[in-house]
């Protein structure tokens, strides 16, 4: 299928949920995020769609200005056609509906989504940080990300050029 | 993790321990010797690849592409490259596609060697792993000849590769493959058919069909499930689509289909086919000069792009966005092994510890790949 | 040991103790298997068939306790320098640390912008040989290994130590 | 027999029985400690130079800077030895300490208590119990106590797991071991040690030594389930699942240190010892000569017994570089459903023969 194609289908199901967006590339696809579960269950479930392999989750950090982002890489098995969604978040209160009971890998991505940008997967069953350890502070991917001075009592940026040793 | 019950107790592996395959820890509830609910612990190796490319040019991801998958250096950069050639609308020479197809098709064979050797050495035996090693050494050498390195290479570059192939390059390959195929034959009788071998790993920790891709489990350990999907094949890239080979899936040979043997097996035949790609690819190289389509400055338009290749561990995926500038904007590797790891805890429910290591080692984890 | 370390003059026979120890110490420097990254394939390398480091009296061993040379092969991160730390602390003495790679040296690669990992090993454990290299080679490796042995062999573990 | 020799020849000097039993005890217990380091010390060498050369490689070639250990690395072990005796013996802040520090003489006294039963020779044997064949079973399931008590010790769930394992494998394969020992006690009709090994002079079949193996064919297939049993009861690879390194780290030594841990080293190789010199005595004729008749006599019955205790022990080591590990569940299936019918059937068979033909 074709991204128009598959562009009318979730419209005739959910209509208004597209967002058009005019940069986007060729396997594309902007959504509002308020009923992401359902979309994503019916893209799952629909059997002309029937995206059953999610591939990969990126989180993206736009900027200072911009949103953030979830995107969502799509791959089905079973008629070999591929769909990228993205759904921006909100800054402060970066949250979207977790799809980890669709498809079990989307547990680990959304962790490390999680993990990486501090984007709040809503249903997630075992939201924890993913890579960094359980006591790490702040969002590492995020464009505004400095770093922390100590962990546990050592130091975690280089030494100075000050102190004598770059 | 559920509260711990009288019999039960919290086993900790790692993440030290000789067969977790690097960094990993594995919090384990037993009873007895049963497994009950496994919690993997992963972030030890998190060496923040994506932070670094979002501070480095394009050409220097490269070289961090290699440390991701350090067994598997040169399907590294093969993805990278490919992903960022169709970003930039580049064509490189023939030869060079067909230096990197050779160069990938080895590496992979060196991959899957550690990974058999090693699970060799999970079940407890001890020999194969050295002659696997044995003979992985002989294709760094080659490596070693072509670019210098013997682990991380940073070989192919965006449009090229960093240097043509050395003198006679092609028929040390030959003669190599020529003295290998016969050692599969001793591989097989020493480890592969061997009864305890077969005991231990027939029949455990199955993985289904639907399961896999639930869980995003792509490459041998898909097709050991019977899914026959390899993206040489599916969504060919470079010169894939020339090569005659066959995509080798699970059969259950000595027990149920995707159990941990034949996981094993298939990984067994993707060398042969690795073999036949490599003779064909060997035969008939273009010639031309491989350095000509490297841009030398390389600002790819505004826009973005996930582009798979498949790895030995199974899809490679690429998301790179680019904001015009000489620094990518956000890459992001989408890891097979941290798929096929996410899995480990439904597989091995009901197992015994033992076989929790069979369980883990078949699935051909690479820490700094999941961990990145 | 403990009791008997440091605690005798310097004399003859003492001198030739010291040097048995030296030498015993030496020439079986047991390693502990733990390899963190990409170096850890190189350690593996090293200790297979073309380079064996059994040849030299290496003996891998996966339990601290039994191991002489803790070899840190990659990148600690932060998640795992107190693990390194505490595995350190497990081994018997005398323990001995080879710092493997430019990762484990100084964060090699990591340097700059790796938020997440260690700046070199030697801020949670101290280091006797530097192996540099990017994964080093085995040789480069077993080079390193030799080094300690030659280090381990001017020591003076019954000498009391005079300041 | 060494030590009834030494009783009667101090008898010569007067009548005090308990200072001459303890004087000859001691004067042949600190030989029998001497074979017993010496075996280990040969043994790892042997094994460490037997899996480089079956792995492709060289092994200990004595390489280093300095005063280096030896030609072909000869001096390796000897240096080994040295370090561990020296290393720190570390006792964990948690661990039971007495029953940490006990483990490991426990279990050397079982390994050493088998070793004075065994018969080197015609006259070089320490003692010479009219029950030998029991006595060295029976003392080779001491080592147990000590292999638990040493998990237990440790407060490690590892060595938990590894002792567990490691009493359930030895307990189950006392039974195959010992029901196969059973037919060469049936058909010399004794258990002392030195008269099963006289019963084996002569030949059968005309041309072969008269061995029990080659006796009939019960005791062929009695040969093999007891060699079986005997590298499980000794934790060797395919069946060292108690200190399987790729799943338990150590078992249950993880958490020793030093000498303690290099007790159990020695006492892994004594048993080995021990074992292999039971298959030996029980099968393979104990110090008779292979061609019946010739170099039967002195000190060739010494080089024939360890020749031939080394060719087992020889079979061990392949064994054990060569084939993967069984699991848990397996180890038993063997053991209860494989091995104990197979023997069972052995000693019916062995009676019935011995009916027919004896």
């Amino acid at each position: 299928m074709t991204l128009v194609e598959i562009k009318s289908a979730i419209n005739s199901q959910f209509p208004g949920v597209i967002i058009d967006n005019e940069e986007l590339g060729d396997h594309q696809l902007e959504l509002n995020g308020d009923k992401w579960l359902d979309i994503a269950t019916f893209m799952k479930e629909d059997p002309i769609l029937s995206f059953d392999q999610l591939e990969c989750i990126t989180g993206y950090d736009g900027g200072e200005e911009a949103a953030l982002q979830t995107r969502y890489n799509f791959h089905s098995m079973e008629h070999r056609h591929k769909i990228e969604i993205i759904i921006s978040h909100d800054r402060e209160e970066p949250r979207v509906a977790s799809i980890e009971k669709l498809w079990r890998i989307g547990d680990w991505f959304e962790r490390e989504t999680y993990d990486m940008f501090g984007i709040i997967y809503e249903g997630h069953r075992d939201l924890r940080r993913i890579l960094c350890p359980d006591d790490w502070e702040g969002w590492p991917l995020r464009k505004n990300y400095k770093g922390q001075e100590l962990y546990h009592g050592i130091v975690v940026p280089k030494i100075k050029e000050e102190d004598g040793w770059e | 993790m559920g509260v711990v019950k009288g019999d039960q107790m919290i086993l900790n592996i790692g993440p030290q321990h000789p067969s977790t395959h690097g960094v990993l820890r594995l919090e384990v509830m037993t009873d007895g010797e049963i497994v009950s609910q496994i919690r993997p612990h992963i972030g030890y190796l998190h060496r923040c690849f994506e932070k670094h490319s979002e501070n480095v040019t394009y050409e220097q991801v490269i070289p961090f592409t290699d440390r991701c998958d350090y067994l598997a250096s040169m399907n590294s950069n093969f993805g990278y490259v490919v992903a960022m050639e169709e970003l930039m609308e580049i064509k490189v020479p023939e030869r060079v596609d067909y230096i990197r197809v050779v160069m990938g098709e080895l590496n992979r064979i060196a991959s899957h060697l550690l990974a058999l050797g090693v699970y060799g050495l999970d079940i407890g035996a001890f020999t194969p792993f050295l002659y696997m090693l044995r003979d992985r050494e002989r294709i760094l050498d080659m490596f070693e000849y072509t670019c210098g390195a013997r682990l991380l290479y940073n070989y192919m570059w965006v449009g090229g590769v960093s240097h043509d192939l050395p003198k006679d390059f092609e028929k040390i390959c030959i003669d190599f493959l020529d003295y290998f195929e016969p050692q599969i034959k001793e591989y097989n009788n020493l480890l592969s058919f061997n009864k305890i071998f077969v005991e231990r790993t027939a029949d455990v920790g199955v993985i289904p069909a639907d399961v896999a891709v639930s869980y995003g489990v792509t490459g041998p350990n898909l097709r050991a499930s019977g899914v026959k999907w390899d993206v040489r094949k599916d969504e060919p890239y470079s010169v894939y689509d020339k090569f005659e080979f066959d995509v080798p899936t699970g059969t259950g040979k000595f027990g149920t289909l995707g159990d941990c043997y034949d996981r094993y097996w298939v990984r067994m035949l993707e060398i042969k086919e690795s073999i036949r790609i490599l003779r064909q690819a060997l035969g008939s190289i273009p010639s031309g000069d491989v350095h000509q389509s490297i841009p030398k400055k390389i600002r790819p338009p505004k826009g973005s792009i996930y582009r798979r290749t498949e790895s030995p561990r199974g899809d490679l995926g690429y998301y790179i966005v680019s904001d015009g500038t000489p620094v990518p904007f956000r890459v992001k590797m989408r890891s097979p092994a941290f798929t096929a790891l996410s899995c480990l805890d439904e597989v091995s429910r009901g197992w015994m510890i033992s076989d929790v290591i069979a369980i883990l080692g078949s699935l051909d984890i690479v820490l700094g790949e999941i961990d990145r | 040991m403990g009791v008997l370390e440091n605690k005798f003059q310097d004399n003859v026979i003492v001198a030739s103790m010291d040097k048995l120890l030296g030498w015993a110490r030496s020439t079986s420097p047991w390693y502990f298997q733990f390899g963190l990254a990409c170096c850890a394939i190189e350690m593996m390398s090293s200790a297979a068939s073309r380079h064996d480091l059994e040849r030299i009296g290496m003996m891998p061993r996966s339990s601290p306790r039994q191991a002489d040379v803790m070899i840190v092969a990659g990148t600690v991160t932060m998640k795992m320098a107190l693990r390194v730390k505490k595995l350190y602390e497990q081994m018997a003495e005398p323990k001995y640390v080879i710092s493997m790679g430019s990762c484990a040296t100084s964060g090699g690669p990591y340097w700059q912008h790796g938020y997440h990992v260690l700046k070199g090993v030697d801020l949670v454990v101290p280091v006797d040989v530097y192996v540099p290299g990017c994964p080093p080679r085995p040789e480069a490796l077993i080079e390193g290994l030799l080094k300690l042995q030659e280090k381990i062999q001017t020591e003076r573990p019954l000498t009391r130590k005079t300041v | 027999m060494t030590v009834d020799t030494l009783i009667n020849w101090f008898a010569t000097f007067g009548d005090f029985p308990v200072l001459s039993f303890i004087l000859a005890v001691v004067i042949s217990g600190i030989p029998l400690f001497l074979v017993m380091a010496l075996n280990a010390m040969i043994a790892v060498y042997v094994e460490r130079k037997v899996s480089a050369f079956m792995m492709d490689r060289i092994g200990p070639m004595g390489q280093g800077p300095g005063l280096h250990a030896g030609k072909w690395g000869l001096l390796q072990t000897a240096a080994d030895a040295i370090k561990l005796l020296v290393k720190e013996d570390t006792v964990p802040e948690s661990s039971d300490k007495f029953l940490f520090k006990m483990a490991p003489f426990i279990i050397f006294i079982g390994a050493f208590l088998g070793l004075a039963a065994v018969p080197f020779s015609s006259t070089l044997q320490v003692v010479d119990f009219n029950v030998g064949v029991f006595y060295i079973i029976a003392v080779g399931s001491i080592s147990i106590i000590g292999i638990v008590m040493a998990g237990w010790a440790s407060n490690n769930k590892w060595s938990l797991y590894g002792a567990m394992r490691s009493a359930a494998q030895i307990i189950s394969y006392e039974i195959p071991a010992g029901l196969s020992i059973i037919v060469p006690i049936m058909m010399a009709g004794t258990l002392n040690i030195q008269e099963l090994i006289q019963y084996q002079n002569g030949t059968v079949w005309g041309f072969l030594p008269n061995w029990i193996i080659f006796n009939n064919p019960f005791s062929f297939i009695a040969f093999f389930t007891f060699f079986i049993s005997a590298i499980a009861e000794t934790n060797r690879t395919p069946f060292d699942i108690p200190e399987a390194e790729s799943e338990l780290v150590a078992g249950w030594m993880t958490e020793y240190s030093g000498f303690r841990w290099a007790v159990f080293f020695l006492s892994e190789y004594a048993n080995m010892l021990v074992v292999s010199g039971l298959a030996v005595a029980g099968f393979l004729g104990g110090w008779q000569s292979p061609i019946p008749g010739l170099f039967n006599t002195g000190a060739w019955g010494l080089f024939w017994f360890m020749g031939k205790v080394s060719l087992l022990i020889f079979v061990m080591m392949w064994f054990r570089w060569t084939f993967p590990r069984l699991r848990v569940d397996q180890l038993m299936h063997v053991c209860w459903k494989v091995l104990i019918p197979i023997t069972m059937f052995n000693i019916f068979g062995v009676g019935i023969w011995k009916l027919i033909f004896g």
